[in-house]
């Protein structure tokens, strides 16, 4: 049984180990100049007002959770889409009640404002 | 070369360390969204669909300097503008390159007065000079292609 | 120049104690300076005068007299009609009342003035160099204020311009 | 630790921006000079309170070129040079400007058919003026197609342009007393083959934006502006009649022969983005209809005055007669002077009122020469259009008082 999970991880080992490997030889083999320009915060060319890390309106976490709750539903669509065919009508049902289920999270939030800034 | 006679038919393809990196560089060198003036409207036009300069790689013009190799000083660089076109050079990341569009950009063209830098290569060194007030897009072009074949041309030593 | 704007002219010379010109079918007024306020204001309100079109300034140098002419546009959009006001300064750094209480948009024109030529401008909002780096000397429309030429390189000055010529620091 | 510890480099951050941002609440930051959306290098700082816009202040200048004072260290010929650089979108709208204020200073004639070619000419270049500011202010709104649509037949344009005058852009065809040269071979053919074809391109420009819901939210009651605002500040061009003043000054005040041809001013009244948008696509129409009356009746005779007090002598005369070689020694060595007197002479330009002041002082120099330039007075608005809107509606607000940065700073 165990067999058959071997291809995943063979699959998982080598996609990390290839991303870390760019990563590593990169910081390892580049060469480093930091300059104090290099290194300052771009802001459109000119000199950064105030430090980078200041309070900001809780609006923006606010648009970020959102967007990440609807980033993982359009995610689950993926494996869905690709096993269509042999779900047959019971997946189209059943997907479709899991977008239903966040179709009325949508509304709620829709209609709370939620999505408008002010 | 012996080895690709013997392995023609296994579609491997062998080259040296400097080709490979510097065909990487010229295959995808993306310019900086850094249009001052006139030339400017003129690189637009190259980038527009009659003369396409993406058909180069170039596909995109980075807006921020971090995602761009190649800084093309498009218009007149004024003395109150040359901090922050040093300030932008300087934020690009290592293999950047710089190509001057333009009279104004290179010598300072018709403005030989107290606003404009003679010359962008007082601020920042200067890789290919394009002449034109404004240059063709043809032009703009062909100073690239000519940074590509200065770029083919690197050697190790010059970067590691 | 049609009689309209004679008549209005004439108005503006009494109250003002103003000369009025023309050229080309063109009214120009020479107002003093301490009237400009006032004038201003009379044109906008009595005479309908409602945008002001341009602002400008022009140094005759060598004439220490009336150093400065300090020229405004004004447009009459309902009637059709242009005047031109002209404001006689004298001296290397003379003051100026601004009027962008009155039209709003001689705020940046103002600033352009002290930016361009020096000229000091009382109760302006926020008075500050427009156009040149906060910290430049000079101002630069002046006429005894040099071009700023410099030299151009050729095959036999290439050399020593080379090396005067500032690099850039890698 | 709020911002007053922190050194700011320039002083113009203490009394122009309100306590909140000293202290922190609210965000400072630069929209600055290389910025995609800000149409070339126009630096704002704005005061953010979150996405909302609290304060906008303008900072112009990064791309001040000294025109005028270039223009003053040339003869009143070669500073034409000069005048296509200012408003690089609208070159020939520069060169008719300052030749129409030299031809009033020196009272120099202009033959018909010189006339009706500068119509031609100034309405192809408010046609391809506005391809681009359609084809920004639409990339701005994330609409990237149109961008493409426009330049493809802005090109059509310069390849006109090009025929006649030999540069794309900076063209100096207009010289003072009428044209530099006869217009090309084949120029009537191209111009009414473009004229043919540009209403059907119109058409499609407005079928991929006019009903677009997004452009529409975006646009929609985004930076209202009344009249009464806008004569307050000067406002001229599309951006006044989007707000329902018909101020254009080739209907109010005609010059180089509008009178002749009729064609009516579109007006909007809701005064926003979106009524800014549509006053310039209609504008793409009556462009058309004037270039098309103009070609129709384009009169035979002379492309350049006879006066050759101030029109240097064709080269064939060069050969037989003595007072040719005199003049043409004269002009091209010293060139004409001018009266000791100043003139006001205003153009309609794609983004407005376009004025020049010039005043001689009887030597061949201009002793000044002022650019009342439309983007300089249009852009003095943005922080009151741009009030308590969010960054993105900034964003559309720029895009639609449409400016130009060498234009502002000159």
């Amino acid at each position: 049984m165990l067999q058959d999970y071997l291809p995943i991880v063979v699959l998982v080992l080598l996609s990390t180990g290839l991303a870390v490997a760019a990563v590593l030889l990169g910081h390892l083999l580049g060469p480093k100049r930091p300059t104090a320009a290099k290194l300052a915060p771009y802001e459109s060319g000119m000199n950064p007002i105030g430090p980078g890390t200041r309070r900001f309106p809780v609006r923006f976490y606010l648009i970020a959770v959102l967007f990440i709750l609807f980033d993982i539903e359009v995610v689950f669509f993926l494996p869905w889409a690709v096993t269509f065919r042999r779900l047959g009508v019971f997946g189209l049902v059943e997907m479709f009640v899991f977008i239903l289920v966040l179709l009325v999270g949508y509304v709620y939030a829709w209609k709370k404002g939620a999505l408008d800034w002010e | 070369m012996g080895i690709e006679s013997k392995l023609g038919n296994l579609g491997i393809v062998t080259t040296t360390l400097e080709g490979v990196v510097n065909w990487s560089r010229t295959g995808a060198m993306w310019p900086m969204l850094f249009g001052l003036a006139c030339c400017a409207i003129e690189m637009m036009g190259s980038q527009a669909p009659d003369y396409d300069m993406s058909r180069f790689g170039m596909e995109l013009m980075r807006a921020s300097p971090r995602q761009s190799d190649l800084m093309i000083v498009a218009g007149r660089l004024s003395r109150k503008m040359a901090p922050v076109l040093r300030r932008l050079y300087d934020q690009m990341p290592a293999p950047k390159w710089v190509v001057s569009m333009g009279d104004c950009a290179s010598c300072g063209g018709v403005y030989n007065n107290y606003a404009i830098v003679q010359g962008v290569d007082e601020i920042v060194p200067v890789d290919v000079y394009v002449a034109g007030c404004p240059p063709r897009p043809e032009a703009l072009i062909h100073g690239i292609m000519t940074l590509h074949e200065k770029v083919r041309g690197e050697k190790v030593r010059d970067w590691a | 120049m049609d009689s309209v704007l004679q008549a209005i002219l004439q108005d503006l010379e009494k109250t003002f104690a103003a000369k009025g010109s023309e050229f080309r079918g063109q009214a120009s007024l020479l107002v003093p300076a301490d009237q400009i306020v006032a004038a201003a204001q009379a044109l906008r309100d009595q005479h309908g005068f409602g945008m002001l079109a341009a602002l400008s300034a022009v140094d005759y140098w060598p004439q220490p007299q009336p150093r400065f002419h300090v020229v405004y546009q004004f447009k009459n959009i309902p009637q059709k009609l242009r005047l031109e006001l002209r404001v006689a300064l004298d001296g290397n750094e003379p003051e100026l009342d601004s009027i962008s209480s009155i039209y709003p948009n001689a705020n940046w024109h103002e600033r352009e003035l002290w930016d361009m030529f020096g000229l000091r401008i009382k109760n302006h909002p926020d008075l500050r160099r427009i156009l040149m780096p906060e910290d430049w000397a000079g101002y630069p429309l002046r006429k005894d204020y040099p071009l700023g030429y410099e030299e151009v390189e050729f095959t036999f000055n290439f050399e020593e311009i080379e090396q005067r010529k500032p690099r850039p620091k890698e | 630790m709020t911002i007053s510890q922190i050194e700011i480099t320039s002083d113009e951050l203490r009394h122009l921006v309100s306590n909140r941002a000293l202290e922190g609440e609210t965000l400072l930051l630069n929209m600055g000079p290389q910025h995609p959306s800000t149409h070339g290098v126009l630096r704002l700082l704005l005061e953010l309170d979150g996405e909302k816009v609290v304060s906008c202040i303008p900072d112009v200048g990064y791309l001040h070129t000294g025109i005028e004072k270039n223009i003053e260290a040339k003869t009143y010929e070669k500073a034409e040079t000069m005048t296509d650089r200012l408003d690089y979108l609208n070159t020939m709208g520069n060169n008719l400007a300052y030749c129409l204020a030299l031809e009033k200073l020196v009272d120099l004639d202009v033959p018909e058919r010189a006339q009706a070619v500068r119509v031609i000419f100034t309405e192809l270049q408010r046609i391809s003026s506005h391809l681009v500011w359609l084809g920004t202010h639409a990339l701005d709104l994330a609409a990237m197609s149109v961008f493409f649509y426009c330049f493809n037949q802005r090109e059509r344009i310069l390849d006109i342009m090009e025929m006649c005058s030999g540069q794309r852009m900076m063209t100096t065809y207009f010289r003072p007393g009428g044209l530099w040269r006869e217009t090309a071979a084949g120029f009537e053919e191209a111009v009414r083959a473009f004229i043919d074809d540009f209403p059907r391109r119109v058409d499609e420009y407005e079928g991929l934006l006019s009903k677009n819901p997004i452009f529409l939210d975006r646009t929609k009651n985004v930076g209202v502006m009344s009249a009464e605002q806008g004569v307050a500040w000067g406002i001229t061009g599309p951006s006044l009649r989007g707000s329902g003043l018909a101020y254009d000054l080739r209907k109010e005040e005609p010059y180089s022969g509008y009178e002749q041809y009729e064609f009516d001013i579109p007006v909007a009244s809701e005064g926003d983005v979106y009524a800014r948008y549509w006053v310039r696509m209609q504008e793409f129409r009556q462009s058309l209809r004037i270039v098309r009356q103009a070609l129709d009746k384009l009169p035979k005779g002379p492309f350049r005055s006879s006066n050759r007090k101030f029109v240097p002598p064709p080269r064939a005369e060069l050969g037989t007669s003595m007072e040719a070689v005199i003049h043409h020694f004269k002009l091209w060595t010293e060139g004409f002077s001018a009266p000791k007197a100043s003139v006001y002479v205003a153009v309609e330009s794609p983004r407005g009122e376009l004025g020049v002041f010039l005043e001689g002082d009887g030597g061949p120099k201009p002793y000044r020469c002022y650019w009342r330039t439309p983007s300089f007075v249009n852009l003095q608005i943005l922080p009151l259009l741009s009030k308590n809107h969010l960054v993105a509606d900034l964003v559309a607000i720029i895009g639609s008082v449409d400016i130009v940065l060498g234009d502002v700073d000159r």
